[in-house]
């Protein structure tokens, strides 16, 4: 069975794709901290961040439609938690003129600015490494191990259950009409628990079948990763020019408005 | 339910963040083999519930699926919340990367609060299955709403969080069916 | 007489780069029990999909006179039923009963019908006193009968068997060649067990990569040697332990 | 000369109120070929997962003279490979190739020895070129392979088959049995399929509700018709068609 969902720009080729997954998640996390560490209400820096981010997408090669796309499953929550700072203040204070609430209005846009920049930063981890790979990366920068071990088996029992669904749905939808004549709740329900208990039991199996195979908490494997010179550099170079936009915001604000 | 990068204060963010790794650790603490495959399983069960979403008051929701896992995996809960809202931070972006352990703090949460009402042998098990469907989402609320405030959101934030209540009321109902039919079908995953 | 299933110049793919099926053509006389072999990967459960309309590709295919399209599958999933390799993928109801009667109900007989359906597939296929059992709980061999129940109870004109007889203990397969010799709907059995198809098709269908290289009464079929290494069915590997041996 | 695996009085149970296995014994000789048939249900599938310690039941279960516990598991896991029914619950990885080094590596070989074994095992199923392939977008025997593959990559000494041949073709049958008879390990092989099973294994034995009934030369067990007949493996069904077509 072929599963599309994930992984889809992660064949491309660019300078962002052939980072060590290591450092690239590495990479994203610095910057990713950095910018939402960003002091509240300072709309000034991000002049500087979004063009730097900008690069590093269009570097990247995924397309901007896709990234877009992927934005909007979450657009709506981020929206919603940005105007609400502002308007959450509002709603359970005594009247005050709108004009006072300029501040707010600031850290809200803020807030905006801090989540959008993240979020981009996150998907173009994500779309130019195969998520295989993040995990392997992840497991080589000492995540906990217990996390390693259940990333990984959710990794293939994920599709597994993708699998599961599948079948069941064919097998029920060829004893209906197209349509369900009875309690819609009820049949989703119960399939919906069949494909866990059967998920569930051929988890098991197919543990077991890795402890055949001598499988005793770690995972070895073929692809080694290779450090390169010139990736640390790119990385390093990318943290510092960030961090160099944070700390200098408040002297060419200065600079700039005195 | 899952806080974006850049939404709260950073601090609280790393501050969780500490803490969710030690909980990691505490909660998986010599985790036998048998039970590993249990949690692979339950983590990608929730990482796949969160695929499935549906409208409601006006916004798209998904199920969470916390109480059950509490149930399932009782103090093993922990590290199966935290490996799923990592996949979902990685692949859809449900989620960012500096507030994954708020994120799993909250949830988590959520799951213990199961696991604790689970325990409580004495009353109806379809009361206990209710309960902890509605506090895996309830609990998570209320630490939202604490987070939020920490950050300086009015209280008005009260509004945003309302409609979880009528999740947590839907989760209790998931949780009952769920744990009528495992007990019918396959009573060895209900400790 | 018209035909029960008609398939016309069906092609279809499952990614844009790998036809699975190729323009084929095959027909089914009412009664008629047709067995189709062919390699694993050939495309037989890929047609069988077809037969209902859960799977759609270009070219016709008409049950009983019926084309399969998105406004007729009402009746044509009334009149063709699906039986899936795994039982396991069919019984998702908590128990046999419910299992059985999820068909009918959904096409819209009352309670008291589907009732009177589930006990009379219950007892075609030997399974009084399941009614309550939970169907997870069945061995193999009474799920794949619970599952062909769960098919029966909606009386089709035409049942599509996807390998009934794998992982089976040859007593279980004679079990259920029996039960199938009985059935009086028109069937069509892919099966890579040729022993047990062969004892209750009279007609074979050959499939190889997505084609009908061959269709005839079984005789024909199974006796051309060329034909039947040239499709992966080579029986002559087993003669000698046969004859050694039974 | 010791045995390869000793099985003594073995008994084991999933759920307190029903054994599954009841003081199964049985010895199985370096380089044996040893065949195991019985019902569906018979506990054939159970105790093939005693042989290297996934299941645990009482007696005692010994491979090579090293008793199979808790603490020689990581020893009898290198000694016994087995291959699952489902091709599907043994293949995890990304690539085929690195499911086979999964093996090896955990053996604590270094990646150039995997990758030779690697090498070596896709040579031996004649699967060169799917190194890089992704597992689960192969055919079903392709997969059938590569699961046989990643056990042979371990050099075992011991291989337990459940179901090899279920759901094969013909033609894939006959390439399995002649793969599996080109093994020099000693071979275990649970399988419904009794022609191919009698054409790779020397011995058999019959296991019905959890206990060995018979167990010797295949000739001597194949003949015993009541016993074929008692454990739900007569044949004598497919006497008249076999005669008529093959
Ligand atoms: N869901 C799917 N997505 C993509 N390809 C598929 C899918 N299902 C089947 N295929 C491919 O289509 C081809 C035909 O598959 P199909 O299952 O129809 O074969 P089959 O003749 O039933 O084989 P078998 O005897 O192994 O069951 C195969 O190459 C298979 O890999
Ligand atoms: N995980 C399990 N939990 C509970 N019971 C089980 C489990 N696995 C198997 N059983 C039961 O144990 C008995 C023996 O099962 P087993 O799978 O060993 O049979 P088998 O001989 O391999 O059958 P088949 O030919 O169908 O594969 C069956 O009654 C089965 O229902
Ligand atoms: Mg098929
Ligand atoms: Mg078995």
């Amino acid at each position: 069975m072929k599963h599309s969902f994930i992984d889809k720009y992660s064949d491309l080729d660019s300078p962002v794709h052939r980072l060590d997954p290591r450092i690239k998640t590495l990479t994203a996390l610095c910057l990713i901290l950095i910018i939402v560490s960003e002091t509240r209400g300072e709309l000034f820096p991000f002049l500087f961040y979004i063009p730097v981010i900008g690069v590093i997408a269009a570097v990247s090669r995924i397309p901007w439609g896709y990234i877009m796309k992927r934005c909007l499953v979450v657009a709506p929550f981020i929206l919603l938690t940005a105007l609400f700072y502002p308007l959450s203040g509002m709603l359970t204070s005594d009247f005050r003129s709108l004009g006072s609430y300029n501040h707010e209005y600031m850290v809200g846009i803020s807030i905006f600015l801090k989540a959008y920049s993240a979020l981009i930063l996150l998907i173009v981890l994500t779309s130019t490494e195969k998520f295989h790979n993040i995990l392997l990366g992840l497991r080589k920068l000492k995540m906990p191990k217990l996390i390693g071990i259940i990333s990984a088996l959710m990794y293939r029992y994920v599709f597994l259950i993708h699998d599961e669904i599948l079948r069941t749905n064919m097998a029920r939808d060829s004893r209906t009409t197209g349509k369900l004549k009875m309690s819609r709740l009820k049949v989703y329900g119960n399939q919906s628990a069949m494909v866990f208990v059967r998920s569930f039991e051929r988890s098991q199996t197919l543990y077991n079948s890795m402890l055949s195979r001598g499988f005793n908490g770690e995972f070895p494997s073929m692809s080694r990763l290779s450090l390169k010179g010139k990736e640390l550099l790119f990385a390093g170079a990318l943290i510092m020019l960030v961090l160099a936009i944070r700390l200098a915001n408040q002297n060419i604000q200065n600079y700039l408005f005195n | 339910m899952h806080i974006s990068d850049g939404i709260i204060d950073t601090n609280v963010c790393i501050a969780a963040g500490v803490v969710s790794i030690g909980l990691v650790y505490l909660s998986g603490r010599n985790t036998s083999v048998e039970e590993i495959p249990r949690m692979g399983m339950m983590g990608a069960a929730l990482f796949v519930a969160s695929l499935i979403h549906f409208p409601l008051a006006g916004t798209s929701m998904h199920l969470g699926l916390f109480g059950i896992a509490g149930i399932i995996l009782g103090k093993r809960s922990f590290p199966p919340v935290f490996a799923a809202l990592l996949f979902q931070s990685l692949i859809f972006q449900h989620g960012g990367l500096v507030t994954l352990g708020v994120n799993s703090i909250n949830m988590g949460a959520g799951a213990f609060a199961g696991w604790m009402i689970w325990k409580t042998k004495f009353i109806n098990e379809n009361i206990r299955a209710l309960l902890a469907g509605f506090l895996g989402i309830i609990v998570p609320m209320l630490l939202m709403i604490l987070e939020f405030r920490v950050s300086g959101y009015g209280r008005g934030i009260l509004y945003l969080f309302s409609v979880y209540l009528l999740l947590a009321a839907i989760e209790g109902v998931i949780t009952l069916g769920a744990v009528r039919f495992i007990r019918r079908v396959k009573p060895g995953l209900l400790p | 007489m018209g035909s029960a299933v008609k398939i016309e110049k069906l092609s279809f793919s499952y990614t844009p780069d790998k036809p699975v099926l190729k323009e084929v053509s095959l027909e089914v006389k009412p009664g008629e029990k047709l067995g189709i072999i062919g390699r694993s990967g050939a495309g037989k459960s890929t047609l069988l999909l077809h037969l209902n309309g859960i799977l759609s590709g270009s070219g016709t295919v008409s049950i009983d006179g019926t084309k399969v399209e998105k406004k007729s599958l009402y009746q044509v999933r009334k009149k063709v039923g699906l039986v899936f390799q795994n039982p396991d993928d069919q019984l998702f109801n908590p128990t046999v009963e419910e299992d059985i009667a999820f068909g009918p109900l959904n096409f819209g007989l009352s309670r008291e019908e589907s009732a009177a359906r589930v006990k009379e597939a219950l007892n075609a296929m030997n399974l009084e006193g399941l009614e309550k059992s939970v169907s997870h709980h069945l061995s193999l061999g009474e799920r794949k009968r619970v599952a062909l129940a769960t098919v029966l109870a909606m009386q089709p004109e035409v049942i599509a068997f996807d390998e009934p007889f794998s992982s089976l203990d040859p007593e279980m397969v004679v079990q259920l060649i029996n039960i199938i010799g009985g059935l009086d709907a028109t069937l069509v059995v892919v099966s890579q067990s040729l022993l047990p198809l062969l004892s209750c098709c009279n007609r074979l269908a050959v499939i190889s990569e997505g084609e009908i290289i061959a269709h005839g009464p079984r005789e024909e079929v199974v006796k051309n040697d060329e034909l039947m290494k040239r499709s992966g069915m080579d029986m002559s590997f087993y003669r000698e332990i046969f004859r050694d041996y039974f």
